[in-house]
């Protein structure tokens, strides 16, 4: 088993297009499961890549346990590698598939026969194992994707999107089979995704990137709750945060759409800046009914429904300024489109950021002193279930 | 739809198949006027009007066939194609491969050079090529009946296209279970692509097959000619008799009809494909 | 996978579902392992470059030196005389009579090749199942896969001018018998009908594959506005087919220009020497073989192939300059 | 490779290079110094052409050698096959093999890459090879010959690929141009004997002229006006109609020959043909009279089948009184590049071929004319009343106004454009003094030697 470390790892690309990275520094330890989460070309993909020697890195260093990987060939890594398309061999069967790459690493007979059984077994690929990819369903592909990465007994584990080519039930019994097998296996185990509920309920630790950055590295429960900056908030969760920038006198001016308790709002105004940036989510959202600190008056823009919950469009009804917010309501609120109503939200779950350098700057108020309650948290785990659901 | 309207549109129907046959017929009536003359009687060719049944006597195909080394133009040219389009098929599988999945500086070029092969007119060229045969020592064999085919723009144009359609992925999986090159194209690359090889082999063959020029220019024993020089030849020896000129005609047409007729879904796919991959 | 392996299919297509391809695609994989990967990718291409190299490009080097050179296989002298091998061709009646000869061919095979395998094409496009479709597609290619001197040998045999089919048709239908190959009007239109006889195939092949690519829905939507059918060939399927009529074109008048064995087969007589009666079916192919390999005046056959290279060049480069003017490119 | 062993006889086992051609290769290999190289590569792909050397024989080894031979099959390619066999097994200390080839187009690449065979037989002289010196003269070895006598071959032979003094090219198979009849047409046109002028000829096609009958096919080849223009007064080439180095066509005799085919072809009694197209005429009763020569008197005798008998006779009489013609065929000549040893056996071969019963054997079987009076002589007469067009050849043979084919550089050349202006001016697309204009200086031309096209 094996712990990886990046090191100031750098890529960049000829040419003006693609991802490249900007000094990624990261340890994964042995047997953990690291999700890198990001956009497109936000150099996810690239960092899996160069883990696995499919691509040389321009700068830094890549360490195995203690040695340097950089020059060594990914074939000499001992990895084990699934793609989102699966790149099985369509003219082979399930064995051969399996069996290709041992074989031409000349390994013993009698051991090949052994592991395939061992996999195919794990797996519960048994029947299928004379059959070609295309007499197999998306699952079952995807199973023996896993296996040929398997076969070989990487040390490290990679997978770069394996779940994106499958629908959704399938995708979330896949989900459980990867958990389980980690479980099993505890193969340190890097996963690629743009999937934020991949990630929340696979990783022990999600790496959010963007634009060849780290922004944030934490555990699944932190990431939401305490975002490092604006771009994770807005990232994590569906939707992500509403970010909203406050010019200072905007605060002070009694026909501004947004009020603010005059406590919170003297100690906004004596910081350094012009103006403040807040962060809601939208589930913190919810009708003004008088107790919260901040209120925001805005027009009723478009209404989903949800089933569970409304999801509602709005935009702040101030002609300084056009920012669209979304928030979460009631299924029996009796909002319409055109309305125009003062969302508030308590201050623990008021997230403020830094104006220039976009960090997070922790809440409003802390939890002991929240004012009121708007869903009832029971477990750490609740958000990230929630948010799950509501996808 | 009106019955007027139905009838006129069953009519353009046979109009139109009427015309689809009379040109398939127009198309294949010389090959069966081939076979009429070669087995008519002796005075029968001569008849006006002609007979249009054959006449079924094999007497002057028995004796083309039998009094001429048929047998050994044939394998001639069956080892001249036979080769060339094992060496077609291993040059532009490699090359292909190459092209689609290396990515290396001059690849550019190299491809600029396949197609310029297809913009140099073949007539300009003879002299030269002949000029080059005799210095290399090259006339008279069957190397240089070979080698110069030895690599065809199609066939690098339709496996690198190939190549290229396989998924990426496939290469690096095989790359980090330690698969080499070689290894990979043959067990991977090589199967999957079996419509491109199957295509390319047959027009190669075909082609090969259909060879006169260069042989009739590079070589000069018999003992190296394909079966068209060889024909060529005896347009002379049987000067007027049509039944054995027509019979020579048909031992050398037999094996490449018959090829194609097994095999003419994949031809005509292949050519067809063409285009599609080398647009001008 | 099941997604089928056709080589027709477009690979682009087929991989932008797949995000971090670009990524890939950009990437330049460089230095280390990527060493010996170049050296088996240069490997890979070093026959096919050297079959190319050796036997085609040299060659049209070595051609230009040929062509200002007095060069002959049997004397080791060869001596630069400039432009003199241009100047005595110039001064050649027969040089022009064969580009003359050429060139009729050329003008009339083109269209007739082009229309008639449009029009064949359109023919066998749809109407018939596939099935019998197939056939009737085979049947129109056969001729070209069979060799061209032994069917060449079967259409002289066609137009013998007394015991021919070709009179016999004629004299069928009460019209006057020609003299076909023995005659200077008819024995280049005898090789011509030859000549389509054998490749119409081809190009039929590629127009239906043309034709397959325009989209049916456009033709039916045409339709149901009211358009009649050779409305819509005019004004919908040409335009669309264009692309494909012109590589017709490009791959049909350089054919022609090169024809060499129908002509040498059909009009070589019993005692060969082709290209008559009266040098009325020289062309210029036939010309430089002759000139080369009859008399042995290769430096004169040079000179003869350079001028030959200049026009299938300059058709090709004015047949680019037209396209770009009036072809559709979707 | 494939066929290797097999075709080991086609091939040949003996090649002794001399190095004067070697080097004379090098200096033209060194001109292009890229295709060394290449050739590097290629030396190692072989070919079946590079059969491997063996030593040249020493005196009393068995010498074989090949002879380049351009018949492919039929009774000619038999007959030479035949005439070779009988040779080797009289002669247990020679061995000549038949590559069958075009032997007068390939012979120069042959001697150009240094692998020409011993003896070949070419179809004309060809001034190339003269030129680049590759070919060596007859004449020693007949002069060492005793059992060869000059006086014994027929002159328009002896003279046959003769240079200054030189014999580079000794006749093979000699013919000449004779005319085939339908002897029922013509007794029914009461025509009792064969024409002896060209009055005479065009008067009797007149009388054969009916509603389906063609009096009279002719060649669509040059060789068969020629006759007619020598007989008529005129020349092939200026001084002397061997090795001129001008054309005298644009001139009286001429004029008035291409006139006289001109009239026949304008009334509609005479049509031009490829031979074979004429004998399936002669033979399906079409027409009357078929230009051709004595060696296809066996394919016109196969076509008409016994349906009618044939007669023969040779091209008649022009204004000078008397008939010519053109002595014509086939000729072995010796590349350069052997021992002296094989060249000997070549000409071994040469005399043997000559002596009267390999004449009679060749004549009988193939329908060429004898090329010595002896095997003239030695054709039983019974054969010969049954063969008119062999019996009419060697008369022709046997006339001082039998001439031999020019040998000039370029004549071949010549020889088509004659073809063209001769079909041009009879069939009317030109006139004739436009025709013999334009031929006479474009042969003049191509003699010259400035054009050579």
């Amino acid at each position: 088993m094996t712990a990886i470390t990046l090191e100031a790892l750098e890529k960049r690309f000829g040419g003006t297009a693609g991802s490249a990275l900007d000094g990624i520094d990261l340890e994964i330890a042995d047997g953990e499961f690291v999700v890198l989460l990001g956009p497109s070309g936000c150099g996810k993909s690239t960092t899996l890549r160069l883990i696995a020697g499919l691509e040389t890195p321009t700068g830094g260093t890549i360490r195995f346990g203690k040695s340097v990987v950089n020059g060594v060939e990914g074939r000499d890594r001992n990895i084990g590698m699934v793609f989102q398309n699966y790149a099985l061999y369509p003219h082979m069967t399930v064995t051969d598939n399996l069996c290709f790459g041992l074989k031409s690493r000349g390994v013993e007979k009698g051991e090949i026969l052994k592991r395939l059984d061992e996999i195919l077994e794990m797996l519960s690929l048994g029947d299928l194992a004379k059959r070609r990819p295309r007499e197999l369903s998306g699952g079952q592909r995807q199973r023996v994707a896993l296996g040929r990465a398997l076969i070989g007994r990487p040390s490290v584990f990679l997978m770069d999107e394996p779940l994106s080519n499958l629908d959704a039930n399938l995708r979330e019994q896949m989900r459980m089979e990867i958990a389980k097998l980690h479980r099993i296996l505890r193969i340190t185990t890097v996963y690629v995704t743009h999937d934020q509920v991949e990630a929340l309920t696979l990783a022990d630790r999600i790496v959010v990137m963007n634009e060849g950055k780290i922004q944030q590295v934490s555990s699944p429960r932190r990431l939401y709750d305490e975002p490092a900056n604006i771009f994770v908030a807005r990232f994590i969760g569906a939707p992500g945060m509403n970010v909203l920038r406050i010019e200072k006198d905007m605060l002070i001016d009694p026909d501004s759409p947004f009020y603010l308790d005059e406590q919170i709002t003297q100690s906004i105004v004596e910081s350094t800046g012009s103006a403040v940036r807040l962060g809601i989510r939208p589930e913190d959202l919810a009708l003004h009914n008088g107790g919260f600190p901040l209120r925001i008056r805005c027009r009723v823009v478009l209404i989903e429904q949800l089933g569970t919950h409304l999801q509602v469009h709005l935009e702040v009804d101030s002609d300084k300024l056009s920012s669209n917010i979304i928030a979460k309501l009631d299924v029996n609120c009796g909002v319409a489109v055109g309305d125009v109503v003062t969302l508030g939200s308590p201050a623990h779950l008021i997230h403020r950021f830094d104006d220039e350098t976009e960090l997070h700057l922790g809440r409003l108020a802390n939890k002991s002193e929240r004012i009121v309650s708007l869903h009832s948290t029971s477990g750490d785990n609740s958000h990230g279930v929630r948010i799950g659901e509501q996808q | 739809m009106s019955g007027a309207k139905l009838l006129s549109l069953n009519f353009r129907k046979v109009v139109r198949t009427l015309f689809v046959l009379v040109v398939a017929i127009g198309f294949s009536f010389p090959l069966y006027w081939v076979v009429v003359t070669a087995f008519n009687t002796k005075g029968g060719v001569y008849s006006i009007p002609p007979n249009f049944v054959p006449a079924l006597h094999a007497g002057a195909f028995r004796y083309v066939l039998l009094h001429t080394h048929w047998l050994h133009y044939l394998l001639n040219t069956v080892f001249i194609a036979g080769v060339t389009v094992l060496l077609v098929l291993i040059t532009s599988a490699m090359a292909g491969y190459a092209l689609a999945e290396l990515n290396l500086r001059g690849s550019g070029l190299f491809l600029l050079l396949t197609v310029g092969v297809m913009l140099l007119p073949t007539q300009a060229l003879l002299i030269p090529q002949y000029a080059l045969a005799l210095h290399l020592h090259l006339l008279n064999g069957y190397a240089i009946q070979i080698l110069p085919f030895a690599a065809s723009t199609f066939g690098i144009f339709l496996f690198r296209q190939f190549f290229k359609s396989l998924p990426r992925e496939y290469w690096e999986v095989a790359s980090l279970e330690g698969v080499g090159h070689l290894r990979y194209i043959l067990r991977v690359s090589l199967p999957l692509a079996r419509p491109a090889v199957i295509t390319v082999a047959l027009l190669t063959f075909i082609s090969s097959w259909n060879q006169f020029q260069w042989p009739l220019i590079m070589t000069q024993s018999h003992s190296v000619q394909p079966i068209e020089v060889a024909l060529s030849h005896y347009t002379q020896t049987f000067e007027a008799n049509w039944r054995k000129l027509t019979s020579a005609v048909i031992i050398a047409l037999a094996p490449i009809v018959i090829l194609f007729l097994i095999l003419q879904r994949y031809i005509v796919a292949g050519v067809a494909g063409r285009d599609g991959g080398i647009n001008l | 996978m099941t997604k089928q392996l056709d080589p027709a299919l477009d690979h682009d297509d087929y991989r932008s579902n797949d995000k971090s391809d670009l990524v890939r695609r950009v990437g330049v994989r460089s230095s280390l392992f990527n060493v010996k990967n170049k050296l088996v990718g240069y490997g890979l291409l070093l026959p096919a470059a050297a079959v190319f190299i050796l036997f085609f490009y040299l060659p049209a080097l070595y051609l230009f030196y040929i062509a200002f050179y007095h060069w002959s296989i049997l004397s080791p002298f060869q001596q630069f005389v400039g432009l003199k091998n241009f100047r005595t061709l110039l001064a050649q009646p027969l040089f022009w009579r064969s580009l003359e000869n050429s060139l009729y061919y050329t003008i009339v095979m083109i269209p007739a090749i082009t229309f008639l395998s449009l029009g064949i094409a359109m023919l066998l496009r749809d109407g018939l199942s596939a099935r019998r479709g197939g056939v009737w597609r085979a049947a129109v290619f056969l001729p070209h896969v069979t060799p061209v001197v032994a069917t060449s040998i079967i259409w002289v045999w066609i137009f013998n001018p007394h015991f021919g089919l070709a009179n016999a048709v004629l004299s069928a239908l009460h019209l006057p018998q020609l003299g076909w190959l023995e005659s200077t009007t008819w024995a280049l239109p005898a090789v011509m009908i030859d000549s389509l006889w054998h490749s119409l195939g081809l190009y039929v092949l590629i127009f239906l594959a043309g034709l397959s690519r325009v989209p049916r829905e456009i033709i039916e939507v045409a339709s149901l506005d009211g358009a009649k059918s050779p409305r819509i060939f005019r004004r919908i399927i040409w335009p669309l087919i264009s692309p494909t009529t012109f590589f017709v074109i490009v791959l049909a008048s350089v054919n022609t220009w090169q024809a060499f064995s129908q002509i040498y087969t059909m009009t070589g007589g019993a005692h060969g020497g082709a290209g008559g009666p009266a040098f009325s079916t020289t062309t210029d192919a036939l010309l430089v073989f002759q000139t080369a390999f009859t008399y042995f005046h290769f430096s004169l056959a040079a000179a003869m192939s350079l001028v030959l290279f200049l026009i299938i060049l300059a058709l090709t480069v004015v047949q680019k300059w037209i396209s770009d003017r009036i072809v559709f490119y979707r | 490779m494939l066929a290797r062993n097999r075709f080991q006889q086609y091939l040949g086992g003996s090649r002794s290079p001399q190095s004067r051609y070697k080097s004379r290769l090098q200096s033209v290999r060194r001109v292009s110094v890229g295709f060394v190289g290449g050739s590097l590569i290629l030396s190692a792909c072989g070919s079946a052409a590079a059969a491997p050397t063996t030593t040249t024989s020493a005196s009393n080894a068995p010498i074989s050698f090949q002879l380049w031979e351009s018949h492919n099959g039929g009774p000619v390619g038999d007959a030479v096959t035949a005439l070779v066999n009988m040779f080797d097994s009289s002669h247990p200390n020679i061995h000549v093999s038949i590559v069958v080839t075009k032997a007068s187009s390939k012979l120069p690449a042959a001697v150009a890459a240094g692998d020409p065979p011993v003896l070949a037989e070419i179809s004309h002289y060809d001034g190339t090879l003269v030129k680049g010196l590759a070919l060596n003269s007859w004449n020693q070895y007949m002069k060492n010959d005793p059992t060869f006598s000059q006086s014994n071959l027929y002159p328009s032979v002896w003279s046959n690929g003769l240079v200054g003094n030189q014999h580079y090219r000794l006749i093979a198979s000699a013919k000449v141009s004779e005319v085939f009849y339908n002897e029922s047409m013509f007794q029914a046109a009461g025509i009792t004997t064969p024409p002896t002028t060209w009055a005479e000829l065009a008067s009797d096609a007149a009388k054969l002229k009916s509603s389906n009958v063609i009096p009279l096919g002719w060649k669509d080849s040059s060789a068969h006006i020629l006759p007619a223009i020598l007989s008529n007064g005129g020349s092939m080439l200026n001084g002397s109609n061997t090795v001129g180095t001008s054309v005298n066509f644009n001139n009286a005799a001429t004029t008035a020959t291409f006139q006289y085919f001109r009239n026949l072809y304008s009334a509609g009694d005479l049509v031009f043909d490829h031979g074979s197209t004429l004998r399936a005429d002669l033979a399906s009763g079409h027409m009357a009279m078929i230009d051709g020569t004595s060696a296809g008197e066996a394919k016109v005798l196969a076509a008409v089948g016994g349906k009618f008998k044939v007669g023969a006779f040779v091209e008649p009489a022009g204004s000078t009184g008397h008939a010519a013609n053109l002595v014509q065929g086939l000729g072995f000549v010796l590349p350069k590049g052997h021992s002296a040893a094989e060249d000997n056996a070549a000409f071994t071969f040469v005399n043997w071929w000559y002596q009267p019963a390999q004449q009679v054997y060749w004549s009988e079987h193939t329908g060429f004319a004898p090329m010595t009076k002896a095997g003239a002589a030695a054709i039983p007469q019974s054969f010969l009343s049954s063969h008119p067009g062999l019996q009419q050849s060697i008369v022709a043979m046997s006339s001082q106004y039998s001439y031999p084919r020019p040998v000039s550089d370029s004549y071949a050349q010549v020889q088509a454009v004659l073809d063209s202006a001769f079909q041009q001016a009879v069939t009317g697309s030109q006139s004739i003094s436009a025709a013999l204009t334009q031929l006479q200086s474009q042969g003049n031309s191509y003699m010259s030697g400035a054009s050579a096209l």
